[in-house]
């Protein structure tokens, strides 16, 4: 098991290097550079700016600085926003972006897992059904079309939430992560009951569940003991991009509600060409997303014991 | 003038006059509400988008930066609401007769927020770091007029050379590279506005956070919560600090215009000009909105070098077939006004003192005009030798606008000349890209000016321009450009540009669209904001009645 | 007892009458054809689905307007009516020709981008879930490394390489849309490999494609086809984003997306027709897919075929 | 006495295609310490008669028609769920055919032991834990010290079933009801698994239903056999009695197809013709009458009277009536083709 970890964390490693200089390949071959503008600068202007930004060496040359500041963890700063480093910005952006995330995947898992075992043992009937209604609501109305509507009708018309900003303080921030919250856990919700239906739906007809209820156990200790842990692995699955992705903000929740999370580097950061940015927020996010796929691997096995990775290959 | 305003410095009797006639036109914003001071004079502002890039005025390139800048920090001139420049930190100014050299003579009371006096050194000290080549300001053109500017930026003259020279404490003293009548103007202008010297050598990092913050504006910075929202507050060390009657001003970040706007409607917001493009047309009809001209131009560039538009007659069929008038009144419906020549409104033609559009002729109709369109367009594909025209794209960088702009000027073509084109959209920079290097037929293209003279638009299509991307080149244009800019004599210039202008249009390398507006909501209770003709907007002077 | 005696007759029977079959064979389409059918959800489903495209398909056609035809002085966001069915927009363009024009766009990739997705990313996950290993660990991290990688950066490389069109975006959305079902197939397979009929099947020596195909693919139908249905709107939005960026269908060609995109205002003003009828049909054609969806799984599902 | 009475017991399943009726009027009585077997092929009803007993049956689709299911007085088609939870497990207990799928693959198999017992005696955790060790060792799982914190996967098939009992006997249980519990097994293990039931009962005095197609472990196993077919009970009797005296053209053919020890190798063991019939809809008369050799007008059309023929011994079939012909000596030649 040691070993196996030991190998996962240096294949992390490689891939995260993997990743970032395929990133550096990709951000210098597209179009565009961060000084590039309506109005053209002169060109000794333009010569100033990349030489201050390194922007003048050679390709190598820059990716070899570019790692070595990366390896003293340094993502350094960002052009359009030249006062502040990208480590300021993911410092401060990521614990709202993460309140935000961990507060809609809570609401998303929780509820998408009750709504999904709910559907599945209520199977094509009202109960389910409705269920399925909301689900199709949940993936249908994209969250820029959500983001809005709340805002009206919580906001403006009922007055129950703030529209939009970010307040100071846990308790004080509080008020304002509802409707932010509630729009980016749709669509998970949505997903998470809709896969959860299914898969209960495969281990209801197993026999163990027929054992479980001969041993007369009450429904819902069927349905927490013996169902749930069997039928949340698709769940799990996609829980790890998922959180990650939602963890890490998302750029139409955040620019809807005005949230000061880092969601909007990541399309920002690329339309405005801010190439330490891009770097920066690639490494955060992908180191994050490879962790937590590492997380779901590990915890595959301490769901279902049967489940065991770094094994020799099958057959 | 819609608006009371109480400028410092326009005289009593000016005062009088103006609330004269506003009572006159019974329309005044001091009409609404009862008119009684409130007790909290805040005033939360709903025009900022994101984190401001920076607030050191080396690196603002950008309205929001402005918007601050122009509240925290004051230039030697601050523009008036006729557009010319009035004295701030400079009291007043000596210009020689070839405007080549400017004193600029500093109040002696103006000061900085930590309490230092607003020395010509702090100016001298500002400038040449903007033209330092080390410190790569993306602005630093914006001091090229200065003597050796340039020189200095490309690393082609020592920084003694510059002209700009600190003689006392109170006395800066200019020298310009050519005749530059607008020089003062442009001292509002926030790239030329003062940094404190003490302050920005001692801390490197002074402009990231508000403790830092030196300023010598009418407002100090007093929050700075990165990514969420900045507040200013009335600064005690001001010396025209009486006047100001706002003690805060708050700008949440508002990303989103729709945000915006429904915050405006919950009352979270007093003023605003976040009203999605959509529903300017309602909330103009409904008198929520209102808009101010901008010296802005919208419009089509042809590229000379690409078929068909190397044709003159083509481009001018083309040019001929767009129904300006319809697109403003029905599809931008943001009170823009049809464009019927290159130098939009607002400008300033300063030999007659008039707006430059109304001493010019229109070189186009605002509605279309067909069969002169169609016309041409058979005369131009002779002169060609095409029996066919070839195959026509129009380009534009996503955006809502845009597309909707380009989905009517491909019917209008369709409909007026017979020619299907297609349409092409790009992200931001790659259109960029593509239009720098040539990769278009005909694209669309705004411009705003980088100060209040028309030469900000006239020198763009100088042969090698540049921004002069289609490759338009004529040499009888290139002459009175040449000739508007060596002069310091108004009347002299204004007419080579007119001269200039009758050219562009008659070649019409670009098909003007309509000149821009500036739309804002504010509400009844915001009373003395004012926006300027250089379509900035100011609170300084803003207050807020009882609701 | 009243019974007469004749009803004591022995009734001969031919031997092969015993071998009667009582219910006919029929291969396995058909018999998945015959339990759907029976199956009201999912033929709500089908039939759903295919009134949407039989009206895309006829939709324009039957309409007097173009798509593309603009009516900017007379008739701009006109409200439903019969003239314009579905009202106008903005351009003062037919919304119900333009509805059903962008249904064949929309419909075209949201079936095609999901298509590609379940065809890469079961091919993909089951080998790596089946393989395990180290052949799991390397194919994992390719994953990893193609879900890194800022997105937006590929399809602006796409935007520069390949023309805009329907094509273009069908290949944006799947450079990397396959990695969800990807993750997912080859988790359910870590699970399955390991139960008892597969190993039984091994040990009988069943070959791995045999394995795959017939005891591992239909017992993880049911998340499959979840996150199938989920991919189409996915692939339906993703356009309206991707055509934004340049990537695809050029306007005044509209699909589902790109219409709800334009007409978000509305939810600030009153042409509620502009929004609603896109949204309306793309709710719609989820639910049939969910429903065809969840009408499938139980055709399938092989522990309720019996 | 009898523990259990089950009395017209029918059954139907709601389906697309129609109801089908899988238990058609049953009738039958266990008493204490004693094995039932239900004997039938697949499809004849037996094993939904069984989970009918504890009301495991899928409801929707399936749904208890009518009749009376006696536990100690009580009718089981009655009682409140709750009671129905505790009765199941601690007063009835169950071991289903597949041991490799019944155990629940995330669960260590001594926390599936324990589950019943906390949930019924309300034990402790560690007294739970030592009867599960405790019950592991009665059904001969060796190292069960180690065993009870493995899971289903890392056992055997006959552990796996061992464990089974284990599960179902933990709780003390009156009655078991063993479901096809060797079908699955290798046959040196399915008479082990038989031989540890049959230890067990006398031990416990338990009831067993013992459900199986396989006449062989009727014979090791019951007292008493209940011969099923198309969902209704055609003989039934104690073991002599069907084994030897068996009165309905259907026991026979069972009796038939089994193997004996001195059949030639390459004889083929004789099977009944036909299948059983279509429960959508169900024949008019006797269900067997399809298939049966000695089929009579009367059998199509009218469901058979039980006949007694002896205290123990009934049989539901029209041969018994007195005005039909005798074919006692006719059978052996007709089946065989």
């Amino acid at each position: 098991m040691l070993r196996y970890v030991g190998g996962r964390l240096l294949l992390l490693l490689i891939t995260l290097w993997l990743i970032s200089t395929m990133t550096f390949v990709l951000m210098h071959s597209i179009p565009g550079d961060p000084f590039t503008s309506e109005k053209k600068l002169p060109e000794q202007t333009l010569k100033a700016l990349k030489a201050k930004y390194n922007l003048d060496k050679p390709l190598p040359q820059q990716y070899l600085l570019y790692i070595k500041n990366l390896a003293t963890g340094d993502l350094g700063i960002s052009i359009k926003t030249p006062n502040r480093t990208v480590n300021e910005m993911l410092e401060d952006g990521f614990p709202v972006s993460a309140r935000l995330g961990l507060q809609a995947i809570v609401i998303a898992s929780l509820a998408g897992i009750v709504m999904g075992m709910i559907a599945a043992v209520r199977q094509n009937r009202p109960a389910d059904m409705i269920l399925m209604f909301i689900a199709v609501l949940g993936i249908s109305i994209p969250s820029f079309v959500l983001g809005p509507l709340l805002q009206k009708y919580f906001g403006l018309k009922w007055e129950l939430f703030p529209l939009a900003q970010w307040g100071d303080g846990f308790w004080g921030e509080f008020k304002f992560t509802v409707l932010p919250s509630i729009a980016l856990a749709f669509t998970p919700l949505a997903l998470v009951t809709r896969l959860m239906r299914s898969s209960m739906l495969d281990v209801l007809g197993n026999d163990y569940i027929r054992t479980a209820q001969a041993k007369g156990l009450p429904p819902l200790r069927v349905l927490t003991r013996h169902t749930l842990r069997n039928a949340i692995i698709p769940v799990v699955t996609i829980m790890g991009p998922l959180v990650v992705g939602i963890l890490t903000g998302s750029f139409v929740i955040e620019k809807i509600f005005s949230i000061p999370g880092i969601g909007k580097y990541f399309v920002e950061s690329i339309s405005t060409r801010d190439f330490s940015v891009i770097m920066g927020v690639t490494i955060f996010y992908s180191g994050l997303l490879i962790l937590m796929n590492f997380f779901v691997d590990l915890v595959y096995g301490l769901i279902d014991p049967r489940i065991k990775l770094g094994e020799k290959e099958a057959g | 003038m819609k608006r009371k305003g109480l400028t410092k410095w326009v005289s009593m009797l000016a005062i009088l006059s103006m609330l004269v006639l506003a009572g006159c036109g019974g329309a005044s914003d001091a009409d609404k509400g009862n008119g009684k001071l409130a007790e909290e004079q805040v005033l939360n502002v709903g025009r900022v988008p994101s984190e401001p890039p920076s607030l050191d005025p080396l690196k603002a390139t950008d309205n929001v930066s402005g918007l601050i800048l122009r509240h925290v920090m004051e230039g030697l001139t601050r523009m008036g609401e006729d557009g010319k420049p009035k004295p701030a930190v400079a009291e007043k100014w000596d210009i020689n007769e070839d405007a080549t050299k400017i004193t600029f003579h500093l109040r002696k009371d103006a000061k900085w927020s930590n309490g230092d006096p607003v020395k010509a050194e702090d100016f001298e000290y500002a400038w040449k770091r903007v033209l330092n080549p080390d410190n790569a300001a993306d602005y630093a053109y914006q001091l090229f007029y200065l003597k050796n500017g340039e020189k200095y930026h490309a690393g082609k003259a020592k920084v003694e050379e510059v002209g700009v020279k600190a003689v006392d404490d109170q006395t800066l003293e200019v020298e310009l590279e050519k005749p530059t009548p607008y020089f003062v103007s442009l001292t509002s202008f926030y790239t030329l506005m003062p940094v404190n010297k003490s302050t920005v050598e001692k801390n490197k990092k002074w402009a990231a956070e508000a403790k830092t913050y030196v300023s010598n504006g009418p407002f100090t910075l007093k929050t700075w919560k990165h990514d969420q929202k900045i507040e200013l507050a009335k600064s005690k060390h001001y010396w025209d600090a009486k006047s100001v009657k706002l003690d805060q001003i708050n700008l949440p970040f508002i990303a989103d215009d729709k945000t915006g706007y429904q915050q405006f409607k919950a009352g979270k917001i007093d003023e605003t000009n976040m009203i999605p493009t959509d529903l300017t047309k309602t909330s103009l009809d409904k008198g929520e909105a209102e808009t101010t001209p901008e010296a802005a131009h919208y419009y089509y560039k042809f590229n000379v070098d690409k078929k068909p538009f190397n044709n003159k007659k083509i481009r001018k069929a083309f040019a001929l077939a767009i129904d300006r008038k319809l697109i403003v009144e029905q599809v931008v419906q943001g009170g823009q006004q049809p464009a019927t020549g290159f130098v939009p409104w607002q400008m300033p033609d300063l030999a007659q003192n008039k707006e430059w559009v109304k001493t010019r002729e229109d070189y186009l109709q605002p509605t279309a005009e067909p069969e002169k369109a169609k016309k041409l367009l058979e005369e131009g594909m002779k002169e060609e030798g095409w029996d066919q025209l070839p195959e026509v794209t129009i380009d534009y960088n996503t955006d809502e606008g845009h597309k909707k702009i380009a989905e009517a000027i491909q019917q209008m073509w369709k409909k007026h000349l017979g020619v299907d084109v297609k349409l092409r959209n790009s992200e931001w920079k790659v259109y960029l890209d593509k239009t720098r290097s040539g990769d278009f037929q005909v694209a669309r293209y705004g411009w705003l000016p980088d100060y209040l003279d028309p030469m900000t638009f006239m020198d763009m299509y100088v042969t090698g321009g540049g921004n002069n991307d289609i490759n338009f080149s004529n040499k009888k244009y290139d002459q009175l450009i040449k000739e508007a800019k060596s002069t310091g004599d108004q009347k002299k210039r204004m007419e080579a540009m007119h001269r200039a202008e009758d050219l562009l249009m008659d070649e019409m390398p670009i098909a003007p669209i309509y000149f821009y507006t500036k739309i804002h909501m504010q509400q009844d209770y915001v009373k003395g904001v004012k926006r300027l003709p250089d379509s900035s907007v100011s609170y300084i002077h803003a207050y807020v009645t009882e609701k | 007892m009243g019974i007469p005696a004749h009803k004591f007759q022995r009734v001969e029977r031919k031997a092969e009458q015993y071998e009667a079959i009582r219910r006919p064979s029929v291969s396995y389409w058909q018999d998945v054809w015959r339990r759907l059918r029976s199956n009201w959800l999912g033929m709500t489903g089908l039939i759903i689905i295919s009134l949407l495209v039989l009206m895309a398909v006829i939709g324009p056609w039957i309409s007097d307007y173009t798509y593309y035809e603009q009516n900017l002085l007379e008739e701009k966001n006109l409200e439903p009516s019969s003239e314009h069915w579905f009202g106008t927009d903005d351009l003062g363009r037919d919304v119900f020709t333009r509805t059903w024009y962008g249904a064949r766009i929309s419909l075209i990739i949201g079936i095609a981008a999901a298509m590609i997705d379940l065809f890469i990313g079961v091919l993909y996950g089951g080998i790596a879930g089946y393989k395990g290993g180290r052949t799991d660990e390397v194919m994992m991290r390719i994953v990893d490394v193609l879900w890194g990688l800022p997105y937006l950066l590929v399809v602006i490389l796409l935007l520069v390489v390949l023309e805009p069109g329907i094509t273009t975006i069908i290949i944006a959305l799947t450079v990397t849309g396959w990695l969800n079902m990807a993750r997912l197939v080859r988790g359910q397979v870590l699970q399955l490999k390991n139960q008892e009929y597969v190993l039984a099947a091994r040990t009988l020596g069943a070959n791995t494609k045999w394995i795959m195909f017939k005891h591992l693919i239909p017992n993880t139908m049911g998340p499959i086809l979840v996150l199938l249905t989920f991919s189409i709107p996915q692939a339906i939005f993703a356009e309206a984003f991707l055509s934004f960026l340049g990537l695809g269908v050029q306007a005044p060609i509209a699909s589902w997306g790109t219409m709800v995109d334009d007409a978000l205002v509305v939810i600030l003003s009153d042409e509620w027709w502009r929004l609603f009828f896109p949204s309306f049909f793309l709710g719609l054609t989820l639910l049939g897919f969910n429903a065809l969806g969840d009408g499938l799984r139980d055709v399938l599902d092989p522990k309720m075929r019996k | 006495m009898a523990v259990l009475e089950v009395h017209g017991l029918h059954v139907s399943f709601d389906t697309y295609n129609g109801e089908v009726k899988a238990v058609r009027g049953v009738n039958f009585s266990l008493d204490k310490g004693e094995t039932l077997a239900i004997v039938g092929e697949s499809g004849s009803g037996k094993s939904v008669t069984a989970q009918s007993i504890v009301r495991l049956i899928p409801s929707p689709p399936g749904r208890i028609k009518a009749g009376e299911i006696l536990f100690d007085g009580k009718d089981l088609t009655q009682v409140d769920k709750k009671e129905m939870y505790h009765i199941r497990g601690s007063e009835i207990g169950m071991i289903f055919q597949d041991p490799m799928t019944s155990l629940n693959p995330t669960m260590t198999v001594g926390k599936q032991i324990m589950e019943g017992l906390i949930w019924h005696q309300s034990y402790g955790k560690v007294q739970a834990l030592q009867r599960a060790v405790e019950m592991l060792r009665i059904v001969g799982i060796p190292n069960p010290e180690k065993r009870v914190y493995q899971y289903p996967h890392q056992y055997s098939g006959g552990m796996r079933q061992r464990a089974m009992i284990a599960i179902a006997l933990a709780c003390n249980p009156r009655i078991l009801i063993a479901d096809e519990p060797t079908t699955a097994l290798d046959v040196t293990i399915q008479a082990q698994i038989l031989d540890l039931m049959k230890d067990l009962q006398e031990k416990t005095e338990t009831s067993i239903i013992l459900i199986t197609h396989d006449l062989g472990v009727v014979a090791e196993m019951a007292q008493r056999v209940a011969v099923m077919y198309g969902g209704t009970i055609v003989e039934t009797g104690g073991v002599e009695d069907i084994f030897h005296r068996s009165r309905h053209p259907y026991t026979w053919g069972l009796m038939k197809s089994l193997p004996r020890m001195d059949q030639k190798q390459e004889d083929e063991l004789e099977s009944i013709p036909g299948s059983p019939p279509d429960l959508l809809s169900p024949p008019q008369g006797c269900p067997f009458a399809d298939r049966c050799p000695y089929a009579m007008q009367i059998c199509h059309e009218e469901m058979p009277e039980q006949t007694k023929v002896s205290d123990s011994h009934q049989v539901f079939c029209w041969l018994e009536h007195p005005a039909a012909p005798k074919v006692n000596d006719l059978k052996v030649n007709i089946l065989s083709k």
